[in-house]
């Protein structure tokens, strides 16, 4: 493997320069950015995370601010601010209350099954609801459970994240006094009570049951 | 939603005009399902959940669905099973307990009943509080006019010096393998034999052999012989067409001999 | 718009909440914004000129710049950065036989003439291969022979002494060491004997016999 070696490198551009270098790149990109994808555009050698960390602080208390999404990370306006906004507020739905129960049990017992998700809320829950969450890019399947049968799984994502203004899932609010109250553990169910599925007929009447049920019925109109 | 989906109405009775007194029953089409309906009664006790009387809450139950079987309502099956199974519950709550009995004891499933709900009301409150959230596109807003990215396709040639070795080397070696450049050393052509050969038929004014007329040097490899004989053999066809000598071979394979024409 | 109703105006925010004011709008909106835009969603006495002039002077120098656009004002990246903006995809690709060999003649016989590549390949060398070779980085144009046609000679570049790390062209192994490595066959070479075109017919059944050929053919797909 002669010839491999790439042109020698030049030394990386001085501090000030990388962290123009993310802060150009960060505020052209409408999504937040990986700590890869911004190394792979910048020259050998530079160090994005310390650029980022200075930007983070040069940000702070702007109308604009450095958030992190994930492993990612993005400019947003400060949340104060929304109310100048109004002309580009995008027409939002209101997600229906099965919607957004059903997503906060995602977040807060992910990854978590459909059956579970079921016994939380004490009705089925509608290919339609999860699908939609699905859809919208604020939940996506999970690994296989290894019990039996291997259901799938759902957890949040970074869009998620993104919508909801977290670092991580760790920040959910109130996870830590939920967790402590030992509302997240998984509890088996005690035989006979009858919730979910097991009460058979389930599906009649749930407002999310149908399977066949359009999409537009996931948001209630604000 | 048009049509409460719990409660449906039976269909030739005029709609109830008044509810009833406990207001419950107008919300009713809000309920998602019978622990839904059971955390709301619960929250009518006004106590910690923790701390809920589930017989009372078992009370509360049976007699909402009393009230909706009173007022001629028909309740999905989940929460007829539900109600059922409560009042087993509270029979058991209210029995000694029975040490005979498998399973688990009333208490526990009061106990999970009660956890069940917390939970229940713990994922509303969390799901109001990321609702209320500061939003992407309500609240916080991303870059309004980003910048496109160009793709910029860049080709990186691969080529390793044992390659550029290896090309050298089929360059230099090629070419004694082409057929058209086998070494001409050993081929004495036609021509070369005509043109010795007139020098030479002058001199041969007698029968000669025609092996006499091969070049020095050609005898050594049986292939430059050959290549020799065949050509010098040609070339004395082509002289004696041409009249100026004449051929002679004494029987099949004998030597053939060779003279210069005698002018008439 | 004077005059109106001469409700007792709520001080307007301060200068500092202004300028994160302007600039959360300009980072959110999609078009330039002018002055008057701006003022319209501030809070009643608010000085968006001053805001601006402040902003600018903030992001003086910085990755993103407060630039303005007609009679508008917007966020743009930084001039010298622009080369941030693209992404580059990578792709390897083999050299075809035929430029392997052009350049193993450029590498062995620099400085080479086009006719003398020609005579030692044995075919016509494609205007192509050696355009590509140069432009690649690896050939270069040399000297123009002093014989009669003043005919342009073709040298290796740097580039390539470094891709195939090389210290120079004098390292390039010889033909001796060539067959020690087993790459020449053992029979006795007719090095050097240039016999090329006058073997005749030399053009059939090379690859890059044509001129004609689409530089894309060049190159072998891996």
């Amino acid at each position: 493997m002669t010839g491999a070696a790439p042109i020698p490198a030049f030394p990386p551009p001085d501090m000030a320069q990388q962290e123009r270098m993310v802060e150009a790149m960060l505020f052209a990109s409408a999504q937040p950015m990986r700590m890869a994808d911004l190394a792979a555009r910048m020259p050998t050698g530079s160090d994005p995370a310390e650029a980022l960390a200075a930007l983070r602080r040069r940000y702070a208390g702007r109308g604009v601010e450095l958030v992190r999404v994930g492993d990612a990370w993005a400019f947003r306006t400060a949340g104060d601010l929304g109310f100048l906004m109004q002309e580009q507020t995008v027409e939002q739905r209101r997600l229906s209350r099965a919607a957004t129960e059903t997503l906060a049990i995602v977040a807060y017992h992910q990854p978590v099954t459909r059956a579970e998700i079921e016994e939380i809320r004490g009705v089925a829950v509608s290919r339609g609801t999860l699908d939609q969450l699905i859809e919208v890019g604020w939940v996506r399947m999970g690994r296989r459970r290894d019990t039996p049968g291997r259901p799938a799984t759902f957890v949040v994502t970074d869009a998620f994240l993104d919508h909801f203004g977290l670092e991580q899932t760790r920040d959910l609010p109130g996870l830590s006094e939920l967790r402590a109250a030992g509302l997240l553990d998984a509890r088996p169910s005690v035989a006979g009570l009858p919730l979910a599925r097991q009460a058979g007929g389930s599906n009649m009447g749930e407002e999310d049951a149908g399977e066949s049920l359009p999409a537009e019925d996931l948001f209630d109109q604000r | 939603m048009s049509r409460p989906p719990h409660l449906t109405p039976v269909p030739d009775l005029p709609e109830p005009a008044v509810p009833g007194p406990d207001a419950l029953i107008v919300d009713v089409p809000g309920y998602d399902g019978p622990l839904d309906l059971l955390l709301t009664l619960a929250r009518t006790q006004k106590v910690d959940l923790m701390q809920i009387s589930v017989l009372a809450l078992a009370e509360q139950y049976l007699a909402f669905v009393e009230e909706a079987r009173s007022l001629r309502i028909e309740l999905a099956a989940d929460y007829l099973v539900m109600a059922a199974w409560l009042a087993f519950l509270k029979s058991r709550l209210l029995l000694p307990p029975d040490p005979q009995a498998e399973g688990p004891s009333a208490e526990d499933m009061a106990a999970h009943l009660a956890f069940q709900l917390e939970r229940l009301q713990a994922m509303r409150e969390a799901a109001a509080r990321l609702m209320g959230r500061d939003r992407l596109g309500l609240d916080r807003f991303a870059r309004g006019a980003p910048e496109t990215v160009a793709r910029v396709r860049r080709v990186e040639w691969q080529a390793r010096l044992i390659d550029l070795m290896r090309a050298y080397a089929r360059l230099k070696t090629r070419d004694e393998f082409r057929p058209y450049a086998f070494d001409r050393r050993d081929i004495y052509t036609m021509e070369q034999a005509l043109d010795r050969m007139r020098g030479l038929i002058g001199f041969a004014g007698d029968w000669t052999s025609l092996a006499e007329f091969l070049p020095d040097g050609w005898e050594g490899s049986a292939d430059r012989r050959r290549s020799a004989t065949a050509a010098t053999f040609a070339a004395s066809l082509e002289l004696a067409k041409q009249g100026q000598v004449e051929l002679r071979q004494g029987e099949t394979f004998a030597p053939i001999s060779i003279r210069r024409r005698k002018r008439t």
